[in-house]
């Protein structure tokens, strides 16, 4: 049985509207080892939200995607699949904001329901047992009766529970989240998080993390992998990124992550801004802001290279980077 | 208590509207032409005895006195009596209202039948071949005429082949359903290009949003997708939609009633304004005017029921 | 939670769909295709209407019963009506009242809504109750009715109809903007203009009004559709433009009873008039799609 | 809420359709019953053979027209529709002949007027019953010129019969002075029948369901709307009527009668205007002698036309012939403003008049119309004849400088307007209800001469020495001079006279229609 459960290679997702074409996902490739939760960091418009997307095949109907997508559907090998061969059988999603995530004129126990009765042929009354038990599951308090509640009803904290408990009604082996603590106040957060890291354990999922807070990342995630400009540009295990960071732009975030012991000169933000899709500059994409770019990195071909075992980057010159001062 | 007192408040709203609008009729028709008088007298009575009919139906008094007299008479169910026939104008027109109340029904129903798959079918297949058939259809069929498309329906479909009949609305429940598919069917031409356009966009819109994403994400597909979760929150704006379009369908029913001699509520206000016939000009135009705001109303609670997030389950 | 819509006639306003405001640079350029279409088919109808004059071949009101209702020939195109007078002549000149009274008969209503949903949608309280219920009032009344006191008290003929179109119209517009109104109140940029002081009036008309301009753009072409059909439907019914004047509608319906033997007499017209519908709907149809997207 | 769940929207829009469609049992149990029309008959069920001949329609004869039925009271009516339907029912004594000049047997089955004697004498018909049972006695003849006088519009045409008396099958009519109008007078449906003392009925309820001794007796009515009649058990000629039922349609607009007529679903379409006729096949066109006088009246209660020399002006611009053209071939030339083709009908001693341009402008320099003048036509919108021939006396009018502009209102409107003198100019036209020339004298009379507000007075006068003229020679005389006024004071000008017609089903048998429009149902018989 392979190691991995998921496996990426060469996806490019582009968009064509009055006769300009934009590729935000330009040629990633990455892979999900059985069990593991791997992060995908970078700032907004870095592709990470579409490269999910991609993997469970929801993206806009004007999008075109070229690339082999390949997942161990029945734990035997990886094998290219359709979207269709994923929904419900092996790949779930959560998004970022609950209120638009749920179908406001449905009961969120009905909702919950539809995973079991199409995927297990339940009826209707056992596969509303079975959303009740999902929801005291996900740690939803008197479930019985908020099953039979209206989205709008609900906080937003228990709103991502019962989206959590739909995904996990069909029994995934991969968990794909979109930022699914963004939009919640940092105490509710936490609780998501512990939520998540004790299914993991509980269920034996593999799970792909996508978030922009490299704090969120390191207490959930095994794996990290930094996005710009719509390429990976480094990975690797979490705490050998944070200590030792093998990317000028991995690099750059870590200082500018605020935590209670740094001081405020350590504090040093990006300047410039994040790459426009529609044109995107030559060569390492993030020369133009790179502290130690140089000519042929503009002019240079992205490529992964490994740096040690299960350790890659983009960067031509790694050895230049100081590290981080902690 | 939440529904019923969304619909009380609703009906409450709607009476001072109704007298409103009785009122405005009063004013309206009390500057028309045509003395009453004259009407149920006759052409060649003398002033004297006009004069005499009008003191004996109060014609001369001031008009919000007989406004009053009307208003009084109409909450007792008394829509007075039709200056010609003396027969009571409740009676004329309920000999009327099933013919229209067959025609809007069959209209809607066209409508429903013709705009909910058109609509379902322009907005999944977005902006490909279908899809811009189906809107040129309706820029078409928005911009024909009512009457002309009924009598190019008559004398190309109903003449040549005999299958419906010229006009008129028959007896048998057969016959009628022949007698009322041309004209619903010139309605339903009429209103279905707005109720397609809206639902196409509203379901569109509904299909961008994430849930669907979510309930794709768990397996719901195809058909099931489309009844329980795009249909039901793209229902609201169409039904609405659909509200608005009956309020001209009524203008319509006069249009269509004469093109196709159809004895509804439209040709009988035709034929009662042409009679300066004004008790019947009045029930008229009170019935048209509550069933505007009764299919208003059923709109509205219907589209609250669908929808969860207003108040009145609260 | 949302609160229900006022009374059962507000219901529309959950129909319309947010549009870029009018203001955003470039909205106007890169338009649809269709925008373009369709405005080149009204422009056209619109020269017909100048050039009617130098287009026409004959005097649309000049009869000569001899060669009454003749099938189309060399000199005649499209033929002769009731009275000999030349059909196309006629259909041409025609232009002249139903473009006008066609985007008359929607433009004022547009103006008087607009304006009235402003004020009931900005200043609320009882200005926005008197507005809105006048609106469920209009809406309820039978158009036939009014249309012919109209008729008597101004008269047969295009005044009347515009004011009864206006009477009539307005009231759709009304509730668009004032659902559009309340929404852009609630902006920031309005309560900075309140805080610095500005007067009420000047603000709707300088900020709130410009930004919801659009929704009535969009509108107006499906109004000045429905105008046109109004105009021939009520000739149908006898009370449009009184004769000899040549109007579309009234020739369909003058033409009507001689469909069997003379069919173009009705069919013409009445394809005119889905030509000119068809055209304001590609641009009405155009600017929503370029205003959403 | 399990309600919020189980609807689905097709459900939810199927329910509001389903709601307003009604079931057909439901419709079927209203109180007034359901309302059939023309599509009603049994056999028009397949309409593709072609047009369905009556007589396997069971029994069933359906007329159309434009004008809605003005309700059961003789003295009120107005339309000829309502004229037709009170001889079905409420039978006169007399009859008119088709050729609109002589009189037939009704009630009565022979009569004689005797001016010395002062007498009109009538026999009844062996059996003549009226539909309730009860037998037509000279009681119930007296009753009925009690209600006849009393009526506002028509009450004086009666005033010469003193009173009604006579036993078993005689009825005499004594008279103050001789009168020659009243005679005639009795084949009009003004005259009708009605039983004593509404059999046992009040007012208002013999006139919401009433009784006579006609062939049909009414099986359901409606203002605006159709009127079902059956076949009088207790008619005195049991032969008659053929048909078992008559339906008559209010049909509001002419191109759908004329498919209903084309489709076989109605068998007589009334009144038919001239220039639809030619759409008929001409075999359905059914056309009596000529009667119809279309005029132009000018108001002479206010200028311009207040001055005699504009009238006689106008009435020398108006373009004859195009009217003659526009109206087809069965419309022509004018002879003179009286309905032509009635008892005593005679031509002005003098031409009438003829467009003569030169003349006209001649007159209308030394008239008011000098320097040319604004006016306005008042027309009924809902007639495309009137607004045929408004065009073209816009157009000859222009001539002479008379701008006109058309005002087109509703039928009631019009009326009202015509009535009340409020306009320049009126165009309508009209014809007789009975055959002899008193009656469009009445007419004329009523009407302030055709709205024209010109005095009457000397027609009235005109009129009662028509009445009491002791030889058809004289009455003729009396006519031709009527005639030359007119065209003197040129008050009202015809601008054309033709037929009425109607559109007939080519196989229908015994259908004869008088001059002015009017027939009757229990003649027609289903084709063989």
């Amino acid at each position: 049985m392979s190691e991995h459960i998921l496996e990426v290679r060469d996806l490019e997702v582009s968009f064509t509207a009055h006769g300009q074409t934009v590729t935000p996902v330009d040629g990633v490739s990455l892979s999900v080892t059985r069990g593991e939760a791997l992060g995908i960091a970078g700032e907004s418009g870095s592709g990470k939200s579409l490269t999910l997307k991609s993997i469970i095949g929801l993206l806009p109907p004007n999008a075109t995607v070229v690339g082999d997508l390949r997942y161990a559907l029945d734990d035997e090998e990886p094998i290219p699949y359709a979207p269709a061969d994923v929904h419900g059988h092996g790949i779930s999603i959560i998004f970022q904001e609950p209120m638009t995530a749920l179908n406001p004129t449905m009961r969120v126990g009905d909702l919950i329901a539809e995973g079991p009765r199409i995927h297990h042929g339940l009826d209707k009354k056992a596969a509303r047992v079975k959303a009740v038990d999902l929801m005291r599951q996900v740690g939803i308090p008197t479930p019985e009766r908020r099953a039979r509640m209206w989205p709008h009803q609900l906080s937003g904290g228990l709103r991502q529970r019962v989206m959590i408990a739909a995904a996990l009604s069909t029994e995934p082996s991969l968990l794909l989240c979109d930022e699914p603590t963004t939009a919640l106040d940092v105490s509710i957060q936490d609780q998501i998080l512990g939520l998540l890291q004790e299914l993991r354990g509980s269920l034996g999922m593999s799970v792909v993390f996508v978030s922009h807070d490299l704090a969120v990342l390191g207490e959930l995630c095994d794996r990290l992998a930094i996005m710009y400009g719509g390429r990976i540009v480094e990975t690797g295990p979490v705490d050998e990124v944070f200590a030792d960071p093998q990317h000028p732009y991995t690099e750059a975030l870590m200082t500018s992550v605020p935590s209670f012991d740094a001081t405020a000169e350590q504090l040093r933000g990006i300047d410039g801004r994040p790459p426009d899709p529609r044109a995107f500059p030559p060569g390492c994409r993030f020369a133009p802001r790179c502290q130690y770019a140089r000519d042929e990195c503009r002019s240079a071909v992205h490529e992964l290279r490994d740096v040690s075992a299960g350790r890659t980057t983009a960067c031509i010159y790694p050895e230049l980077i100081q590290g981080v001062k902690r | 208590m939440g529904r019923f007192g969304f619909v009380a408040k609703r009906l409450l709203q709607t009476i001072p509207m109704l007298f409103g609008i009785v009122l405005i009729v009063f004013l309206v028709l009390q500057i028309t032409p045509g003395d009453p008088a004259r009407q149920i007298v006759g052409l060649r009575a003398s002033e004297a005895e006009l004069q005499e009919v009008r003191e004996e139906l109060g014609l001369d008094d001031p008009v919000l006195v007989q406004y009053v007299r009307y208003v009084g008479n109409v909450l007792q169910g008394d829509l007075g009596y039709s200056y010609k026939s003396r027969k009571p104008v409740s009676e004329i027109i309920g000999e009327r209202i099933d013919v229209t109340l067959w025609l809007m029904g069959s209209g809607i129903l066209l409508t429903v039948l013709i705009s909910v798959p058109l609509g379902v079918i322009g907005a999944l297949r977005k902006d490909r071949a279908a899809d811009h058939v189906i809107r040129g259809l309706g820029l078409v069929g928005l911009s024909m005429p009512p009457f002309w498309t009924g009598v190019i329906l008559l004398l190309l479909v109903a003449i040549p082949t005999g299958w419906f009949p010229a006009g008129g609305f028959g007896e048998t429940f057969p016959d009628k359903v022949r007698s009322i598919f041309l004209p619903a069917l010139t309605l339903a031409i009429a209103s279905s290009p707005f109720i397609i356009r809206g639902l196409r966009a509203s379901i569109i819109s509904v299909m961008e949003s994430e849930y669907i994403s979510t309930a794709r994400s768990i397996g719901v597909a195809g058909g099931r997708l489309v009844r329980r979760f795009v249909l039901r929150n793209s229902a609201g704006p169409a039904i609405t939609l659909l509200a608005i379009e009956m309020g001209y369908l009524l203008f319509g029913a006069v249009v269509i009633e004469t093109t196709f001699a159809l004895p509804g509520l439209g040709q009988g206000l035709v034929l009662a304004a042409r009679g300066r016939d004004l008790p019947s000009v009045q029930g008229y135009t009170l019935l048209f005017a509550l069933a505007v705001v009764v299919v208003y109303l059923v709109s509205d609670i219907v589209t609250a029921i669908l929808d969860p997030r207003v108040e009145i389950e609260a | 939670m949302t609160e229900p819509p006022a009374s059962a006639f507000d219901a529309v306003t959950e129909v319309v769909e947010p549009l870029a405001p009018l203001a955003e640079p470039g909205i106007w350029k890169k338009m649809p295709k269709k925008v373009y279409v369709g405005a080149a088919i009204v422009l056209l109808y619109m020269l017909v209407a100048v050039f009617a004059p130098a287009l026409a071949p004959y005097d649309p009101l000049e009869i000569n019963p001899v060669d009454r209702l003749a099938s189309p020939s060399a000199e005649h195109w499209l033929g002769t009506d009731e009275l000999g007078r030349d059909v196309l002549s006629r259909m041409i000149y025609a232009a002249r009242i139903d473009i006008p009274i066609g985007f008359l008969g929607a433009l004022l209503p547009a103006i008087l809504g607009t304006v009235l949903g402003a004020l009931a949608g900005f200043y609320g309280k009882w200005v926005d109750t008197v507005i809105m219920r006048t609106a469920d009032v209009v809406q309820a009344f039978p158009a036939y009715i009014l249309v012919i006191v109209l008729v008597f008290a101004l008269g047969q003929g295009a005044r009347s109809i515009i004011i009864a179109f206006t009477v009539l119209a307005w009231v759709i517009y009304t509730r668009i903007i004032r659902s559009e109104v309340l929404r852009v109140k609630d902006l920031d940029y309005i309560h900075a203009a309140q805080v610095a002081g500005l007067p009420r009036l000047r603000i709707l008309r300088v900020h709130v009004i410009p930004n919801v301009i659009n929704q009535t753009l969009v509108y107006l072409p499906n109004d000045i559709v429905f105008a046109t059909l109004g105009l021939a439907a009520f000739s149908f019914l006898g009370l449009g433009i009184p004769p000899p004047t040549p109007e579309w509608g009234a020739m369909i319906a003058e033409g009507q009873p001689f469909l069997r033997t003379n069919w173009w007499l009705a069919t013409v017209p009445g394809l005119v008039i889905v030509g000119l519908g068809l055209g304001l709907s590609l641009v009405g149809e155009g600017l929503e799609e370029r205003l959403r997207a | 809420m399990r309600l919020r769940n189980t609807i689905v929207v097709i459900a939810v829009l199927a329910l509001l359709a389903g709601a307003c469609g009604g079931d057909d049992d439901g419709a079927e149990t209203t109180a007034a019953g359901t309302e059939t029309t023309a599509a009603g008959t049994e056999t028009t069920a397949a309409g593709a053979e072609t047009t369905a001949a009556p007589a396997e329609s069971g029994g069933t004869l359906v007329a159309a027209s434009i004008e809605s039925f003005d309700g059961w009271v003789l003295d009120s009516a107005a339309a000829y529709v309502t004229y037709q339907t009170h001889l079905a029912v409420m039978e006169p004594l007399l009859r008119f002949g088709a050729d609109g000049q002589s009189l037939e047997p009704g009630l009565a089955k022979d009569w004689e007027y005797d001016p010395d004697g002062l007498t009109m004498t009538f026999t009844l018909q062996d059996g003549a019953a009226f539909s309730n049972g009860d037998p037509v006695t000279a009681e119930d003849v007296a009753f009925s010129l009690g209600v006849w006088q009393s009526g506002p519009n028509f009450g004086e045409s009666w005033l010469a019969i003193t009173g009604v008396r006579g036993e078993g099958n005689q009825v005499i009519m004594d008279l103050e002075y001789p009168d020659n109008t009243v005679l005639p007078l009795m084949a009009s449906s003004v005259s009708g029948i009605m039983p004593k003392d509404f059999a046992g009925m009040t007012e208002d309820e013999f006139y919401n369901n009433p009784i006579g001794a006609g062939a049909y007796t009414v099986e359901e009515w409606s203002i605006g709307g159709r009127i079902v009649l059956k076949a009088n058990p207790n008619f005195y000629d049991p032969e008659r009527p053929y048909f078992e039922e008559v339906i008559h349609e209010t049909i509001a607009d002419e191109t759908e009668r004329q498919n209903l007529f084309e489709a076989g679903q109605v068998h007589i379409n009334e009144y038919l205007p001239a220039t639809i006729a030619p759409q008929y096949a001409p075999e359905a066109v059914y056309q009596p002698a000529v009667h119809s006088i279309y005029h132009l009246s000018l108001n002479t209660t206010r200028p311009p036309f207040d001055d005699p020399l504009a009238r006689q002006a106008v009435a020398y611009a108006v373009d004859y012939d195009s009217i003659d053209e526009a109206l087809g071939d069965y419309y022509g030339l004018p002879s003179g403003i009286l309905a032509t083709n009635l008892w005593h009908w005679a031509p002005p001693t003098k031409p009438y008049f003829r467009q003569d341009l030169a003349k006209a402008q001649d007159l209308a320099a030394q008239s008011s119309l000098a320097g040319g003048v604004d006016v306005e036509i008042n027309l009924d919108s809902g007639s495309d004849i009137d607004a045929l021939v408004s065009q073209i006396l816009q157009v000859s009018l222009a001539e002479i400088g008379v701008n006109v502009t058309l005002a087109g209102l509703e039928t009631g409107a019009f009326l009202d307007v015509a009535y009340s003198l409020g306009s320049d100019m009126t165009i309508w036209n009209y014809g007789a209800i009975q055959p002899d020339m008193g009656d469009p004298m009445v007419w004329i009379a009523a009407t302030d001469w055709l709205f024209s507000g010109y005095e009457t007075d000397t027609l009235w006068g005109d009129f009662f020495a028509y009445a009491e003229a002791p030889t058809p020679a004289d009455q003729e005389a009396i006519v031709a001079k009527v005639q030359d006024d007119a065209i003197d004071h040129a008050a009202s000008i015809a601008v054309a006279e033709g037929s009425f017609l109607a559109g007939v089903q080519p196989d229908l048998v015994g259908f004869e229609m008088a001059p002015w429009g009017l027939y009757y149902w229990d003649t027609i018989a289903p084709g063989s």
